[in-house]
């Protein structure tokens, strides 16, 4: 197995206040990752670091080592590029104010992908991995805004897939949906792992239980247990993941 | 899309820009076109306007642009070369004396009353008397008991500088005067208020104003020619050292025939 | 005696209804004086021919062109500016000493009453750079006058786009100049629009500084350097000097007339931004 | 590259919004370059506290002016400040939704009507009426707080009415709730909460007043004196500058950028202070 991201002793603090303590994990190629854990538990602030969005909080100071395939990138690529690689799925739903078919050649048009043909492929493309094709191949044109809160997280999903980025970070992607849309965009998931290392973090350990390859729990900062998915729920080594799974606290 | 249409516009904008900025230069250079700029006294500007307008439909290959600015302005520009011609509407002072002047005409400065008024005849001591605030009041003129409201021209004035020349005789115009600034909007507030008083050129005087007589001469061109009524200025073109060709073509229509009618038929007295 | 509440109340709501109808009477009858006494004597060969005899006979073309251009090149100069400094302070920085001390000086620009802009842009684009009384000078003097108005609206539209969608765009690989024009202009082009409207509102309606900067000729301005006469300025002139009513009021007419446009036109696309994000 | 390209812009954009601050710098810069060397010259009392303004003459007193600037400054608060308040009031208080939406627009209008028109209008019709039935030429400090008053109607409604909506809905509540009735609850409650933004309102108002110019000229007759009645002329700093610049030259000229000096300051001051009662307000 390949490893695809590890983390060195990450540390992060939000105004003078520590978020986390040292996390070290390995995330591997071509498998879910999910992270788990209770708000406060600094789950967030890693995609957030992870895809350097923590660019535009104020007084944020990180150390620490991030190695993508082996190569710490904080010198030499800029953000605008890492975020190419390394795309995110919100937890709400924000489709542009522009048509389905703009809202997933935005990223393509910014990389100078402007030729019709290309793009109409890579917008057919996008939308059928993210499971949300047969729904909207009739109203590509339409807005965006008039999609469901299922169909328009979808979509998010589809604009990042455009982009053909390496990493997939999810941050609570369902939170808001209903369980039939949740299940599809789990789906989805499934099949995508073939192609892409993704990031699922999760409230709901129920839901990583069921996709994660690999999962990982924080707490207040740091990371307390990390293994293969089955092992993890079914003998977890240190109580407070048990307690936190069998949903006494969280 | 949008993209496409906003940079099409600010280029069609930056094209626009470019032709205007362009257009007098290129055009000019093409058929010959010359321009006289001339700037100064406002007494004098609608004239010269007028004198403008015939003399372009004469001569098609001429610009002629006129401005107000007032005399000193008028001196002011023609000395740092800003216009070719400056008109001014007073004699030069002494250290004006540089510019070569030419008078194209007389003016006569009409003391106006609105036509409402029944007094037809004023002396120089009693205008004397109201513009430096000591008769305050129509009764002691003959008239109702009511105030007068006197106007009078602001600091800078070449028609005022004549009028406290041919008039005050040294005494100051009272602070409590009202001041309007141009001939036009003097003649507007005698034209509206029965009770005002107030001196412009006599060029504009119409049938809005009633021109007094000053010690029973009253204000006509014959009166003037004569030498009658006495308060009179000269409308003067300056211009710094000899005019250029265009300048000259100006000033020798104005002073034609053709341009002096023009401006008897506006009420000032030619020069011929 | 004492007055009972309930009388003092009715009587207030009454007093100020009537204030509130006595100040909209107000604007009903400037309008319909002008209007009335104006309409009749506009018609299109008033709009399309130049004045004669300084204004007494004829239209009053070069005056309506003048406006115009005088409006469109300075909104030409001062909506990129404009645009361009609600952008830094939006986007660009953080709050800091820089931007309060920037604001504070679009604020003190605002406040300045436009005949000091007519007397700075008489000293220094007419007399110091020499340009005299010229389209010219009037447009870079208009410019500064209308920069702060650009400014502020353009920096509220911008602020009223929503926060999320700057997120997405920088998550999908965009850089922060990608995201200004893709995603924050494009939101808040209405409430810029609605700036530009006001800006050429407060141009069209302007004299003290047109007057100064790019003087009053009566002819055509053909090129930057030429000097012109916008309406409001024809229309003072017609109106002060006395030349003549039926053109001051018909002057009068179609300049209230075109600012009444803008300002509807302001404030139907400001609307229009309102519902869009409330 | 595209790192570059970034910094580029942002260096772009740094000069454009600098640009404010140099066109302010410019202004302030050469008017007192023009307006200053006169105080030194002739003494900054003889400007300030003279009263005698003879510029061909070398008398440069500007007092009447300041004092006439406020005149008609204060006159048209009196005239301007109970009717703006109240349209404030109806229309936060009073109106339906409907006509909040049929009024803005309108009080929109009224402030985007030229000044040259209300200066016009002035002429023809108030001119003539205070003449005939008070007296006077009609140009005249009443008349001219009239105009002002209107003029500056729709700066103090909209910053007033924005006070006014600014107060929390909880304080109308609790005092109806105790039984006080809506004009009460108006006149107790309301007006003070918003005390500092009204203020603001009206301060910004006299601005606007203090800084008109070509309806000042038009109607308020411009003679030089104080005024020792509502029906004399008077000449405001705003006026002196504008009747005067197109014909003034040399010490003439300085003068009247002097004149400018005094009315900066005083905006400046006017601005600062309606600004501080905006700010502390939204502190609150």
């Amino acid at each position: 197995m390949d490893v695809k991201i590890r983390l060195e002793n990450l540390k992060a603090s939000y105004n003078e206040q520590e978020v986390l303590k040292g996390i070290t994990i390995d995330v591997y190629k071509n498998m879910i990752t999910g992270f788990m854990g209770p708000s406060g538990s600094g789950k967030s602030t890693i995609i957030s670091i992870l895809n350097r969005m923590m660019e535009f909080e104020d007084g944020i100071r990180i150390e620490g080592k991030i190695l993508f395939d082996g190569f710490d990138l904080t010198k030499t690529i800029s953000s605008v590029e890492l975020r190419k690689r390394v795309g995110t799925v919100f937890a709400v739903p924000i489709p542009l104010p522009r048509s389905i078919y703009e809202n997933i050649a935005y990223g393509p048009r910014l990389n100078r992908i402007n030729d019709r043909e290309k793009l109409d492929q890579i917008v057919i493309n996008s939308l059928k991995n993210a499971f949300l094709w047969d729904e909207v191949k009739d109203r590509l044109n339409t807005s965006a805004l008039k999609l469901s809160g299922g169909q328009q997280q979808r979509l998010c999903l589809a604009r990042t897939l455009a982009l053909h980025p390496e990493i997939i970070l999810l941050d609570e992607p369902c939170s808001g949906l209903d369980p039939i849309s949740t299940a599809k965009i789990e789906d989805a998931l499934s099949e995508l792992k073939k192609d892409y290392t993704i990031i699922l973090v999760s409230n709901n350990t129920k839901q990583i239980a069921r996709i994660s390859d690999y999962s990982a729990f924080f707490y207040m900062g740091e990371l307390i247990e990390y293994g293969n998915t089955e092992d993890l729920f079914t003998n977890p080594r240190i109580k407070k993941t048990d307690d936190y799974i069998s949903g006494k606290f969280g | 899309m949008n993209g496409t249409k906003i940079r099409l516009l600010i280029l069609l904008l930056i094209f626009g820009l470019f032709c205007l900025s362009c257009g007098r230069g290129g055009a000019g250079a093409g058929k010959d076109q010359h321009t006289v700029t001339i700037a100064g006294s406002t007494s004098v500007m609608p004239f010269t306007e007028k004198l403008a307008e015939y003399f372009m439909l004469e001569n098609p290959d001429y610009i002629v642009e006129v401005q107000g600015g007032g005399s000193t302005a008028g001196v002011q520009a023609c000395m740092n070369y800003t216009v070719d011609i400056g008109m001014s509407s007073r004699h030069l002072k002494d250290n004006e004396k540089a510019l070569t002047d030419v008078t194209i005409c007389n003016d006569g400065i009409a003391i106006v009353v609105n036509p409402g008024n029944p007094l037809d005849t004023l002396t120089i001591e009693q205008i004397r008397g109201i513009f430096n605030g000591r008769i305050k009041n129509w009764k002691d003129l003959g008239w109702i008991d009511r105030e007068i409201d006197a106007v009078s021209r602001e600091e800078g004035s070449g028609t005022r500088g004549s009028f406290e020349d041919l008039i005050m005789n040294k005494l100051e115009i009272d602070d409590g005067i009202m001041v309007q600034d141009s001939n036009g909007s003097v003649k507007e507030v005698i034209a509206t208020d029965p009770y005002a008083i107030g001196y412009i050129s006599l060029g504009l005087l119409d049938g809005r104003v009633k021109g007094l007589a000053v010690n029973g001469v009253s204000p006509t061109m014959e009166n003037i020619k004569s030498g009658d009524y006495e308060i009179v200025r000269p409308f003067l073109y300056l211009t710094n050292g000899e005019p250029d060709e265009c300048a000259r073509t100006f000033i020798d229509f104005v002073l034609s025939m053709e341009g002096q009618t023009i401006l008897q038929k506006e009420g000032l007295i030619d020069i011929l | 005696m004492r007055i009972k509440p309930g009388i003092t109340d009715k009587m207030a709501r009454i007093g100020f209804n009537s204030m509130a109808f006595f100040t909209v009477g107000i604007l009903v009858v400037i309008i319909s004086i002008i209007c009335i006494k104006g309409v009749s004597h506009v018609n299109l060969e008033f709009i399309f021919t130049s004045p004669e005899d300084m204004g007494r006979h004829g239209g009053i073309f070069p005056s309506i062109m003048g406006t115009v251009l005088l409006a469109l090149l300075s909104i030409v100069f001062a909506t990129p500016l404009g645009l361009g400094t609600a952008i830094f302070l939006t986007e660009y920085t953080k709050e800091s000493t820089f931007t309060k001390i920037i604001r504070f000086g679009v604020e003190s620009l605002a406040g300045i009453p436009s005949i000091i802009y007519g007397l700075f842009g008489f000293i220094f684009f007419v007399i110091k750079l020499g340009m005299g009384w010229s389209l010219l000078s009037g447009v870079l003097t208009m410019t500064i006058m209308i920069l702060p108005t650009i400014i502020r609206t353009s920096e509220e539209a911008i602020k009223a786009v929503p926060r999320n969608l700057r997120i997405v765009s920088y998550s999908l690989g965009a850089t922060r100049w990608e995201t200004v024009t893709k995603i924050v202009l494009t939101a808040a082009t209405p409430g810029i629009l609605t700036g530009i409207m006001l800006s050429v509102g407060r141009v069209v309606g302007e004299t003290a500084a047109v007057i100064f900067t790019m003087g009053s000729s009566l002819r055509l301005p053909t090129s930057l350097m030429d000097s012109g006469r916008t309406m409001a300025v024809h229309f003072y002139i017609l109106a002060r000097e006395g030349i003549s009513m039926e053109k001051a009021y018909a002057t009068a007419l179609i300049l209230v007339l075109s600012i009444t446009i803008i300002n509807i036109l302001a404030y139907y696309i400001m609307n229009k931004v309102v519902s869009k994000y409330s | 590259m595209a790192f570059n390209k970034e910094k580029f812009i942002k260096y772009i954009l740094t000069v454009f919004a600098l640009s404010s601050l140099f066109f302010l710098f410019l202004i302030f810069a050469f008017i007192l370059i023009e307006g200053l060397p006169l105080f030194l010259k002739v003494g900054f009392k003889n400007i300030i506290f003279g009263f005698k303004w003879a510029p061909t003459k070398g008398s440069f007193g500007i007092f009447p002016m300041i004092v006439s600037s406020f005149l008609v400054t204060f006159g048209a608060l009196i005239v301007g400040g109970p009717l703006g308040l109240s349209c404030a009031v109806y229309l936060a208080e009073y109106s339906g939704k409907r006509m909040k939406m049929l009024l803005k627009p309108a009080l929109e209008l009224l402030a985007g009507i030229p000044s040259v028109v209300y200066g016009f209008l002035g002429v023809i019709y108030i001119v003539p009426l205070v003449r005939n039935y008070l007296g006077g030429s009609g140009f005249s400090l009443i008349s001219t707080s009239v105009i002002l008053g209107v003029m500056i109607l729709p700066t103090i409604i909209s910053i007033s009415f924005d006070a006014i909506m600014s107060v929390p809905r909880t304080y109308r509540e609790g005092s109806l709730a105790m039984g006080a009735t809506k004009w009460q609850t108006i006149y107790k409650v309301v007006i003070p909460s918003a005390r500092s933004g009204i203020m603001a309102g009206f301060i910004l108002g006299m601005g606007r007043a203090i800084g008109e110019t070509m309806a000042v000229i038009m109607i308020a007759g411009n003679a030089l004196k104080i005024p020792t009645s509502l029906l004399d002329p008077l000449r405001t700093l705003t006026g002196n500058i504008a009747l005067e610049l197109a014909y003034a030259t040399g010490d003439h000229r300085l003068g009247l950028f002097s004149t400018g000096v005094v009315l900066l300051v005083i905006i400046m001051a006017l601005n600062y202070i309606a600004n501080f009662g905006i700010k502390k307000k939204r502190l609150k």
